[in-house]
């Protein structure tokens, strides 16, 4: 299983991180990056999102939808009985893998393109629904129904949260100007696209090196649930493509996003909705074990399951 | 030159707070407030800003002892169990305390 | 009247803006899209620059430096006496209009190449002639010519300003190593101007949204100016480039600046030579209302002003 | 260990005033001066930094109890009419009063 | 609301410091620090973060007397001959004395 | 002798800035460039390095060395008993000196593309080497051997110091994907290289006027070592270069490498070696005077050199 150069960068990072060296992109570069990368994978998706028919994709949405409310139903018992996880706890990392990473849908597609394999373009737009449901439950399954929650405030942390803006904002605009109309800023979103994710992902290892650190701190089960659940998600993740009739590539990356955990958009609304919850803890978990596993073991993995599958299901 | 003294508030806290904590000191009586970007180390651990909204915000309130008191005690009662935040409080002199 | 996909990046920004969502670009990086805009800008002006003679030019910069002179001299008394305002304010709003941004003309020349129209490629050297003159006469509107103003400061804060700087910059490197001489750096300025001019517009948006919301304070009056003086300004910048000779594209370039108002290189000229003018108010005209009735609504209007124009004096 | 009183002379200004504030604390006596960007908001509205120089700065001079009321008496009277800015000014402890 | 006082020391020094300093105030008993970026000028000349590390950096540390004059006078022995840095020290309250 | 369009960008910010322009990129920024333009390098040099056998460059790489550890051997006497200067700033100096310049060996390249020279790609490695040696060289000359430096921290320091991090990192990435592996990442890194120069040159003019500024203080030797040192060790480069059997284009880069002088890793090492050399001193020389007069007189002259080196020794 041959490493994607991109991934090469992550494992530079991760390096100079642990060995503590000084490098460090400046947060605005990093905040330029990731707006970068979450306006070129929307943009992507709009110009596909412009091709298909809704009737086609309602089905195709609400499955997904569905695979986000009940993933995190999953998590949270596990977290909690099996992990003894206080339930703050339990129900923030609940949410945090029942939710996406855009960074490991980004090396996804880029492996995917490296390995010559094609997928359904409009993916983007599951990675937008499946931002927020995980959220709603991870806070129902933290305070109960019954304790009311302030929803307003917290709708609009996450929907008008830079991820999803910039996501819905590039798929709006692909969708409007299609094709051609996006020819002509090409440049910079789709050219650069991979050297972009590239330095994206020597900061994230920079990043990773530093939850690394403190993984220790929280014990054996955490890794083992932030290796295992990610896999267990996408076999989930790989099954529902496939009954979906997705393509072998679109089977992989929805096993991808399933297996995926957020570590932008949740940790901010976990961290308004419940303070009780220790950042540190689910941070640890998806950035420090997870997304590192994900791009550098699990998505090849992915790909291999999508396409056993679809050998098996013929 | 003619001065008064007020009291300067500095709180210290984790960013996600900012627009929390700018609401409540309007909303307590501070007639304004300056903030800073910043990154630490404290009783929950290092903050720094290279990714997100990991780091720190300073935030100055120069006004009187009673409205100072009352921010104090409101971000005590709220924040201080599960956010990062500290608060200190300094005497300073001004020269327009009709502003303050 | 389709809009060019650069303009749904500022419609994207205008609207994430005034939904408050949390979005930004960071400071930093708004300043390097800044900077690759001008220097870019500066550069494909130099270019051409080098392939015309100085006596055709003379005569089109003099009438440009004029149109420049005139503009604050029609919008101040408008301002002074129809809209009531302060001297100082009046004086500076004028300056403001009597003044160029860059930002517009960057859209149009995107409009036009969308619209495949062509017009003299020189044109970037008005943009420089036209930030300065309407500076001078506002100060002198505000103060009179007695009461001594202090000049060279003011002419090092304007003349040294980054946008002349970047832009005679590009001007004079774009001259000097000529079309071939660009080559190896077109990948970063020509390459991904149109993507760059996207992002600078959606930060544009989010920055415009800002303003909008503190526009009810200044009343109808202004928001009324706002539109119709650079639509008479168009006018006049339209006619005086067809009695130039300039192309379509050129006279609908030159009424885009004439049209256009600073928000940039005024401000700052004005807070450090007239500060009792309310900056807020000028910023709320030109940013909350003329620059975006411009690249939304204007450019377009221009274009075909311009194409009236030509027809009719075939 | 000796320490000798001072006066910490702490600015809030817009950004725009940045180097004509250096000038004049240089010449109005004080040894040198440290200075941060801010944002905040007062009685002229909020002032944030994300675009070009709206947002502002946070100067501090250290020095003794003259020069800061002279630099605190001209900047009322130059700047204050006009320009966002506020001033206070408070007492530390310094371990080389030859530098202040 | 029941405050006790405690020492406000702020530092400002060149950034190339950043890491030793904190190792330093940490080994000497401080609870805790807040660092932001500085620009400013002394007796070493004008110090802006315009490239690499020629910045500042203005650390913050409260704690009790003790401490700040430990931490004082290591810094005065170990740096001011070589690197540019000042120091002051000034009095506030705090509301939870057990945290500095 | 023409200059490089990306000069004339060094050549505008030197002029801005000395005109006390307020022109400046955002120390974000900068840095990005920087990061950018590290990486490029090492990625181009790993990937030639990829083709080569370690047998063939492992003597090529000791000479280096070599050299590396014999200049400031060279410069250090004629600093402290010539310039008279102090122990610790003569030593500091020749540390600079010693090592080498990313930015100037990006020029060279640069200018060696456009006059069509062509040299050996993996040369990047010597830059990495060149780096190191004399730093220790430096320290030794300001403490003799005999009082302990903490060499852990210092090492540690350098090592993992930006430069090294990134240019090694860069190298070891090309290297293990070869020239097809960085095929999608080359939109970045390498068709934009000459525009990141470009700006990194500008923002350089910048910093450099303020040096200059500051030179007056330090009397004239130091400009005339900073002018005739980095021509002599030009030569001892070039002799070396010739001696290995390089090409004219590696001859004239080594040149320049040997002629160049650091501004990036060992001032921060010797602010932390060496706290008592003056740092501005050594700064005023490397980037006040060596930077602007390699980039644009040093580097035509070296390769002149080397032409007529090879062509002598036929
Ligand atoms: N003793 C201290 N002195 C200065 N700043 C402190 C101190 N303790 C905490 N802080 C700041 O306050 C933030 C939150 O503190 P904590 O809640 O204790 O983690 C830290 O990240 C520091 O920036
Ligand atoms: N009461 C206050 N406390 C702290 N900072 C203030 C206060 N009032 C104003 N400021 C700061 O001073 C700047 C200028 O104040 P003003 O001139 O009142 O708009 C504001 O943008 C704030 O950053
Ligand atoms: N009198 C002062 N008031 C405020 N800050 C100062 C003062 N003197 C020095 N500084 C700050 O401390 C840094 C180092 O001072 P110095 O060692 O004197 O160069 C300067 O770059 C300033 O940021
Ligand atoms: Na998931
Ligand atoms: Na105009
Ligand atoms: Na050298």
């Amino acid at each position: 299983m041959t490493l994607d150069p991109v991934v090469l960068f992550f494992t530079l990072g991760l390096v100079a991180g642990l060995a503590r060296s000084e490098l460090r992109l400046p947060s605005a570069i990093y905040e330029f990056l990731t707006v970068l990368l979450l306006l070129a994978i929307g943009l992507k998706g709009g110009v596909e999102l412009s091709r298909q028919s809704l009737g086609t994709l309602a089905p195709q949405m609400l499955a997904v939808i569905l695979m986000g409310l009940i993933l995190p139903l999953i998590a949270f018992p596990l977290l909690r009985y099996v992990g003894r996880l206080k339930r703050p706890d339990a129900a923030s990392i609940a949410a945090h893998y029942g939710s996406v990473s855009v960074g490991t849908y980004a090396v996804a597609v880029a492996y995917l393109a490296s390995q010559g394999v094609t997928f359904e373009e409009y993916m983007p737009l599951f990675v937008v629904l499946l931002e927020m449901p995980a959220i709603v439950v991870g806070i129902v399954l933290a305070r109960g129904i019954t304790r009311g929650t302030r929803w307003a405030p917290l709708a609009h942390e996450v929907f008008l949260g830079k991820s999803i803006v910039l996501l819905t904002g590039g798929l709006l605009i692909g969708w409007a100007a299609g094709a051609e109309g996006i020819q002509p800023i090409k440049g910079l979103f789709f050219d650069l696209f991979k050297g972009v994710l590239a330095l994206f992902l020597l900061e994230m290892g920079l990043i990773t090196a530093g939850q690394v650190t403190g993984l220790r701190r929280y014990g054996l089960f955490l890794v083992v649930f932030a290796i295992a659940f990610p896999m267990l998600a996408a076999v989930m993740g790989a099954g529902l493509g496939w009954m979906l009739g997705l393509s072998v590539g679109g089977t992989a990356v929805l096993a991808t996003l399933a297996a995926s955990a957020s570590y932008i958009a949740v940790p901010a609304a976990m961290r308004l909705a419940v303070p009780e919850a220790d950042p540190s803890l689910s941070l640890a978990a998806s950035l420090g074990v997870t997304f590192p596993f994900n791009i550098m073991v699990g998505i090849p993995l992915y790909l291999a399951l999508a396409r056993s599958l679809h050998s098996a299901g013929g | 030159m003619h001065t008064e003294r007020r009291k300067l508030l500095t709180i210290v806290a984790e960013a996600a707070l900012e627009q929390r904590m700018i609401k409540d000191v309007e909303r307590l009586g501070a007639h304004g407030y300056t903030i800073t970007a910043a990154c630490g180390k404290g009783s929950r651990g290092v903050r720094n800003a290279d990714w997100e909204r990991n780091g720190n915000i300073r935030m100055e309130v120069v006004c009187d002892a009673t409205t100072a008191s009352a921010i104090a005690a409101h971000l005590k009662e709220h924040y201080y169990d599960n956010y990062a935040m500290i608060l200190f409080i300094g005497d300073v002199e001004v020269l327009r305390p009709e502003k303050f």
